[in-house]
């Protein structure tokens, strides 16, 4: 590997993210999934790095589930992210930044879709007044919750408690990078790095220490494809996609899978334990898995946040070998345990793959 | 006194074009901007499809021009018309008028790191056509050790719009066969593999090295584009293609990818021709007026065309093209 | 437990662990083998290719591609009429290659 | 016992021929043995059926000892070889009959065992222990310059085979030429011996004679004991069954080697090749080099000619086929396919009437469809009725496959094709390739179905009046299929077709002696190059009178000629189209 061509591809694939001031939208499914992550991105982001973001409660899901699962037509997609672009507008913001890839690059199609053909863009303009009565703007900048992290990844280096070294034996921890494919894939040019060597996720490695992964089928998908999941008999398609990655980085013994996909780390997450009860093969060491985590979190963890405040009791596979490895405290006992001390209730103890 | 010919490129077509035009009584004038003559070509180690060596064609090109007017290291900074012909501005700052401009700028090399899924410039081992000619001529190259396992990646910017070009490059599939089978005489317990996505063995004799590159070299050629290269944990190079004869993906793993790099319009030619009104074609190189009676002619008087500026082309397509070149520049002289 | 689905196998040939040993030795009394450029007029010629899917071009390749058992199940179907050897622009001996497949 | 009785130089003698005597009859039980027991049977049965113990006794004198066929191929060599056959044989009877009148030298009686023993080789040496009669003496020495002089042109025929009209003689180990250096010696010595008596050439006339019957066994004059054997057994009606055992083995040793094959064969074009030809093939078959061995029977076109020119009529195709037969095959073919596949059935086809005639293109025709609309044209314009049973693409009649001497798996195409046939109810089956016919005529169970090469039914229709065509002016050379002339000797009626329709030139080698024009399916092993080179040999052989036009009647000729052919080649069925 040649690290002088990467960083030719890296600066030529660069983009400009605003120092402040931005409207941030919420993903569907992360709320559910990583309900930890977006609360830990608005705390870095507001108390940490003191910027000013804002969130507004009217905004709604983008659409785009329902967009790739081809049960919505595109103008009505369209008038749903016009609809948040005027919500921006309303409240006097011009920077969007959204919390989840799918959205990102619905946001990035649209934007595009509408400069290339200008007739569109007014016809959706006539959608949305007709159905909102919104005025139609757009943003000036677009960028992913991800491209924030990456731009501020060395003042959060500079907060950090826990860098991704292994505390036993003073190496750096080996994270695999993996991006949510409509990050970069569709316009290579709107993510940092491109669509072939992604910066953004290597950046926030290097910057907080650890060892980055490059792995044969690393540009592979995570298998989630919309379609491939929501049909029951087609899952193990989306399993199968899953399976490669993980054969194909299982040789490197990475300690750790960083995400910036609502998706991924689900699916990363997720299919390791149905791998594991189906074939009995476990990827990490000791019959555990590999954490996938989001950037959030990974960024909440080198900061010092407590793991379940963070929501990493939410992880089908166990979290705390690594926090071994980085030699975060942790208390078992409340792993389970809600803000309020409730107790939230253990989950079915898998078969094969340990889960604590 | 004899008429200047302002010959602009010193590789096969500006050399051959200077040599005739000298025969024919006319005072042609090469400038180069490289050091020396010879071109790309120069460059090359032995010549499709009789593995015949470049060297031979070249010291008798060089051999022809000896006594002709050779500005090396120069390049025209400005051309204007004028009532004699053109008067055109070196960076030396000598002016030289001329009667004619014969534009002989040749082609550019797609740059593969271009083509980011190939790894190029990023995997150690994935080196383009050009440096492999440069191994077989000096036998150097620490990216080659004896390499058990070797790929050609034919199209490397050509017939691609993901970079923009569109056009077919030509020597491409022959010089990839050539290349192959030249491995193989290096490294002859080496698997040898070319993917292309359609073998275009257009001239005379090419299709017999296609014969003797499967018969007699045992290479595997395998249709289907190389879609992605990345590194195992060995270093060695990891790639996916789908076999379309086959209809199923494909992936292996090789310790050498050589990637067929196409020709692309000489782009530092682009001021000079703007300024001399010439249009390009559709693939981004130079316009000639018409592609069967007009191809050494631009749609501007005086000014004329040869070899790869307006088309990849062959070595012999090149020569082919100087040579009528200068009896163009020749009845156009005559006839003024 | 049952998901109601299961991990599909990779539809990828791997060219690495393809075991050619069959390929390399017709090669060795078969030189020819090499040369095919999957024109297809064996396959389009063929009398039992009238029926079934026997193809010399895709035996060839099946064999080159780890697929020996696909191979050998086509080949069953072959008459042996000689064809393909007559239409072949490469003028390959593809009668006594499919007779030599099946020793 | 008295040294005018014995002499130890007949021990030599005595050796060998005990030796080679043993050695044939074990042989003789052997083979026998071998047979199976129905070819046991019908081997007892025809020795004492008049005819075919009659033809035993015919061609045991004709062959054996007069050698007919060579005389026809060749007189020289005919000679050559009955002079020393006919002559030995001779010695040896009139010695016997001598034995009766001869008187011992010094008067000697021998009665009982010591009697019999010296019956034994007194013929042989009689000379130097009696006395003859004068009349024997004159037929013995008589005989004796007979086989001399037989042995004079085998001589010379070894130092310059082409004035005995040979090209290419069969290239012999050390064992052969050392038999080969006695037999010629034996009599030169026993001549010399007979008349000067001098101790020494008897012992080398005896030891010539060991060292002939000794090493007979390791040769290829083992040919001249087994040719008996194999007379008989080709009389019974044997057909070759196992590559190396039983009819085989005795085939195998009754070829001598003379290389007239070698010559015949159309492979011989290319000298690299003329190694490939049936003698060598025999030889390595008797010597068991078995890999070499498969390899030749994999080779040959099996066109026919080296059988038809065989002085010993050997079926040297038929032990290739054998050979190929035994080769063992790990994929089986599955052919079940065709049992659901209603192809070429036009039975189903708008005219519900039965057809007179059923048509079979063939594999090969469909890919020269000239052929194919010829035919057509001719059938429809003779008024026949017919189907065109294949005419959307059929089944292969089967014969290529059993080429490859696969048996059972040709039967289910067989079967298929049968059954089609018969299901179109025609009593006809008109055929356009030799490939087919050849197949037709030797596998198929037609019972009624008359099968006619389109050549014998264009004749036909000609003949009796059906079809009308114009003699025209253009000069056709004719070329004999493989198959249909050597292997069923239609000569005449493609001929007279020709005659119909224009002038019949001459080709050289014409009818059993035409030439294979190299594309048979025949051969597995031939390179597409070496095709082409008996293919150029054979045109130029049909060129030889400089004819405007080839003709022949097999799609695989017509596709092979028009590669290499300087006129245009047509199908008889195509100029005869052409003459309507």
């Amino acid at each position: 590997m040649i690290i002088e061509g990467k960083q030719k591809i890296w600066a030529d694939y660069q983009k400009d993210i605003p120092d402040d001031h931005y409207f941030y939208v919420r993903s569907c499914i992360r709320q559910a999934f990583w309900p930890g992550s977006e609360v830990t991105f608005l705390d870095i982001t507001r108390n940490k790095l003191g910027k000013d973001i804002y969130e507004n409660p009217y905004h709604t899901t983008c659409g785009g589930i329902a967009y790739h699962s081809d049960t919505i037509p595109q103008e009505t997609a369209m008038t749903i992210i016009a609809r948040q672009f005027a919500l921006m507008h309303e409240s006097g913001y011009e920077n969007y930044v959204c919390s989840c890839i799918t959205s990102f690059g619905c946001y990035t199609e649209t934007l595009e879709t509408w400069h290339e053909y200008p007739e569109l863009e007014a016809k959706i303009r006539q959608y949305l007044w007709d159905s909102c009565k919104k005025e139609f703007a757009k943003p000036k900048y677009l960028a992913h919750a991800s491209d924030l992290i990456y731009k501020f990844r060395f003042d959060i280096a500079k907060q950090m408690k826990f860098p991704l070294v292994n505390v036993k034996t003073g190496k750096p921890l080996k994270c695999v990078e993996h991006i949510g494919c409509h990050y970069s894939k569709m316009f290579p040019s709107k993510g940092f790095g491109g669509a072939e060597y992604p910066h953004v996720l290597v950046g926030m490695i290097e910057a907080w220490g650890g060892e980055v992964v490059d792995y044969p089928e690393r540009r592979h998908c995570c298998g989630f494809g919309f379609r491939q999941y929501f049909v029951q008999a087609n899952r193990g398609y989306s399993e199968s996609n899953t399976y490669k990655k993980f054969e194909s980085m299982e040789p490197y013994e990475p300690d750790l899978i960083i995400t910036n996909c609502p998706g991924c780390p689900y699916f990363l997450d997720r299919w390791q334990y149905v791998i594991a009860e189906q074939t009995g093969k476990t990827y990490g060491k000791n019959g555990y898995g590999i954490p996938a985590l989001t950037y959030e979190e990974v960024a909440g963890l080198v900061m010092g946040y407590d793991p379940w405040d963070l929501g990493l009791q939410m992880h089908q596979v166990a979290i705390e070998p690594l926090l071994e490895k980085m030699g975060i405290p942790y208390d078992p006992k409340k792993k389970y345990q809600g803000v309020n001390g409730k107790d939230l209730g253990q989950p079915m103890c898998p078969s094969c793959i340990k889960s604590v | 006194m004899k008429e200047n010919i302002l010959i602009i490129g010193g590789g096969a077509a500006g050399m051959e074009a200077a040599t005739q035009l000298q025969k024919l009584g006319l005072n042609p004038i090469i400038v180069e901007k490289s050091e020396k003559l010879g071109g790309h070509i120069a460059q090359w180690d032995r010549l499709f499809p009789a593995f015949h060596p470049a060297k031979d064609v070249v010291d008798q090109m060089l051999d022809n021009v000896k006594g002709v007017d050779v500005r090396l290291n120069t390049q025209v900074t400005d051309i204007q018309r004028d009532n004699n012909g053109f008067k055109a501005n070196l960076n030396n700052g000598e002016i030289i008028d001329a009667k004619a401009v014969v534009l002989a700028t040749g082609f550019d090399l797609f740059k593969a790191e271009r083509k980011q899924e190939y790894g190029y410039g990023i995997y150690n081992n994935v080196i383009t056509s050009l440096e492999l000619e440069k191994f077989f001529r000096t036998g150097k190259d620490e990216r080659i050790n004896n390499p058990k396992k070797i790929g050609f990646v034919h199209c490397v910017g050509a017939r691609d719009v993901k970079v923009g070009n569109t056009y077919c490059s030509k020597v491409c599939c022959t010089t990839a066969l050539k290349q192959a089978c030249e491995m193989k005489e290096v490294f002859p317990d080496a698997e040898v593999y070319t993917f292309y996505m359609d073998l275009r063995m257009f001239g005379p004799g090419y299709e017999d090295l296609y014969l003797k590159t499967q018969k007699d070299y045992d290479v595997k050629c395998i249709r289907g584009r190389v879609c992605e290269v990345s590194e195992d944990m060995d270093g060695r190079l990891v790639i996916k293609a789908e076999d379309t004869l086959f209809g199923k993906p494909l992936r292996m793993t090789l310790d050498l990818l050589v990637l067929m790099c196409s020709m692309e319009k000489n782009k530092s030619i682009e001021a000079i021709q703007q300024k001399l009104g010439i249009a390009n074609n559709s693939d981004g190189f130079m316009q000639n007026k018409d592609m069967y009676l007009g191809m050494n002619d631009s749609k501007q008087d005086g000014v004329f065309v040869a070899g790869t500026c307006t088309a990849p082309k062959s070595l012999p397509d090149t020569i082919g093209e100087a040579r009528s070149v200068a009896v163009e520049v020749f009845n156009y002289i005559n006839n003024k | 437990m049952d998901f109601g689905f299961c991990l599909s196998p990779s539809s990828h040939v791997k060219i690495d662990s393809v075991d050619l040993t069959t390929f390399n030795h017709l090669k060795e009394t078969n030189p020819d083998v090499n040369t095919c450029i999957a024109c297809g007029s064996c396959t389009a010629t063929c009398t039992a290719g009238n029926f079934t899917e026997m193809s010399f071009r895709r035996i060839l390749l099946m064999l080159q591609r780890g697929k020996e058992a696909e191979a050998k199940k086509l080949i069953q179907h072959c008459m042996f009429c000689g064809k393909c050897t007559l239409v072949c622009p490469r003028g390959i001996n593809i009668r006594k290659i499919l007779l030599d497949i099946t020793r | 016992m008295n040294q005018y009785i014995f002499h130890p130089f007949v021990l030599p003698f005595v050796l060998g021929m005990a030796f080679v005597l043993t050695y044939c009859l074990v042989g003789l039980v052997r083979i026998i043995a071998q047979l199976p027991k129905d070819d046991r049977k019908k081997l007892w049965r025809s020795l004492v059926t008049p005819k075919t113990a009659w033809a035993n006794i015919r061609d045991l004198f004709g062959d054996c000892l007069f050698h007919v066929k060579i005389w026809k191929r060749n007189p020289i060599l005919g000679y050559m070889h009955s002079a020393i056959a006919f002559g030995w044989f001779m010695i040896i009877v009139i010695g016997h009959v001598m034995l009766f009148t001869l008187k011992p030298l010094q008067g000697v009686e021998v009665e009982g065992f010591a009697r019999t023993f010296t019956n034994f080789y007194y013929p042989i040496f009689y000379k130097h222990f009696a006395t003859e009669t004068p009349v024997f003496a004159f037929l013995m020495d008589f005989f004796l310059l007979v086989i001399i002089s037989g042995i004079l042109i085998a001589v010379v025929k070894k130092i310059y085979s082409k004035i005995v009209g040979v090209k290419r003689v069969t290239k012999f180990g050390f064992a052969d030429n050392l038999v080969r250096f006695a037999l010629w010696t034996i009599f030169p010595f026993r001549l010399i011996a007979e008349k000067s008596n001098i101790m020494a050439f008897w012992w080398l006339y005896s030891i010539d004679l060991m060292i002939f019957m000794c090493m007979l066994p390791f040769t290829r004059y083992m040919h001249i004991p087994t040719e008996a054997l194999f007379i008989l057994l080709q009389h019974a009606g044997l057909k070759a069954r196992e590559p190396r055992k039983g009819y085989n083995l005795a085939q195998l040793y009754s070829c001598p080697s003379c290389g007239l094959c070698i010559d015949a064969c159309p492979m011989s074009v290319n000298d690299k090749n003329s190694g490939n030809t049936s003698a060598y093939f025999m030889k390595m078959m008797r010597n068991g080099d078995s890999e070499d061995a498969k390899r030749i029977a994999e080779t040959c076109l099996m066109c026919g000619k080296c059988v038809m020119i065989c002085p010993v009529s050997i079926e040297s195709c038929d032990i290739k086929w054998s050979q190929r037969a035994a080769t063992p095959y790990y994929i089986n073919s599955d052919h079940s396919y065709l049992d659901d596949c209603g192809c070429g059935d036009a039975s189903n086809a708008s005219n519900c009437k039965t057809p007179s005639v059923v048509y079979f293109a063939g594999c090969m025709t469909q890919l020269t469809p000239k052929i194919m609309r010829s035919m057509k044209q001719i059938m429809d314009a003779a008024g026949d009725d017919y189907e065109f049973l294949d005419k959307d693409g059929g089944i292969c009649c089967g014969r290529p496959m059993l080429l490859s001497g696969k048996v059972a798996e040709a039967q289910a195409m067989i079967a298929k094709n049968t059954e089609l046939i018969k299901k179109s109810g025609a009593k006809k089956l008109v055929l356009s390739c030799p490939i087919c016919y050849k197949v037709f005529k030797d596998e198929y169970q037609l019972e009624s179905i008359e099968i006619q090469h389109h050549t014998q039914y264009i004749n036909e229709l000609i003949k009796n009046g059906k079809l009308k065509v114009n003699k025209g002016d253009v000069n056709y050379v004719y070329h004999d299929p493989c198959e249909l002339g050597r292997a069923f000797g239609v000569y005449d009626e493609p001929r007279e077709v020709i005659e119909n329709v224009g002038n019949l030139r001459k080709a050289k080698s014409e009818k059993e002696l035409s030439i294979c024009c190299g594309g048979s399916l025949g051969s597995f092993n031939l390179t597409q190059q070496e095709r082409d080179e008996i293919t150029q040999n054979s045109v130029n052989d049909l060129m030889f009178n400089n004819p405007d036009e080839i003709v022949t009647a097999c799609p695989l000729c017509l596709k092979t000629f028009a590669k290499k052919s300087p006129v245009q080649v047509k199908d008889i069925a195509e100029i005869v189209c052409e003459k309507i």
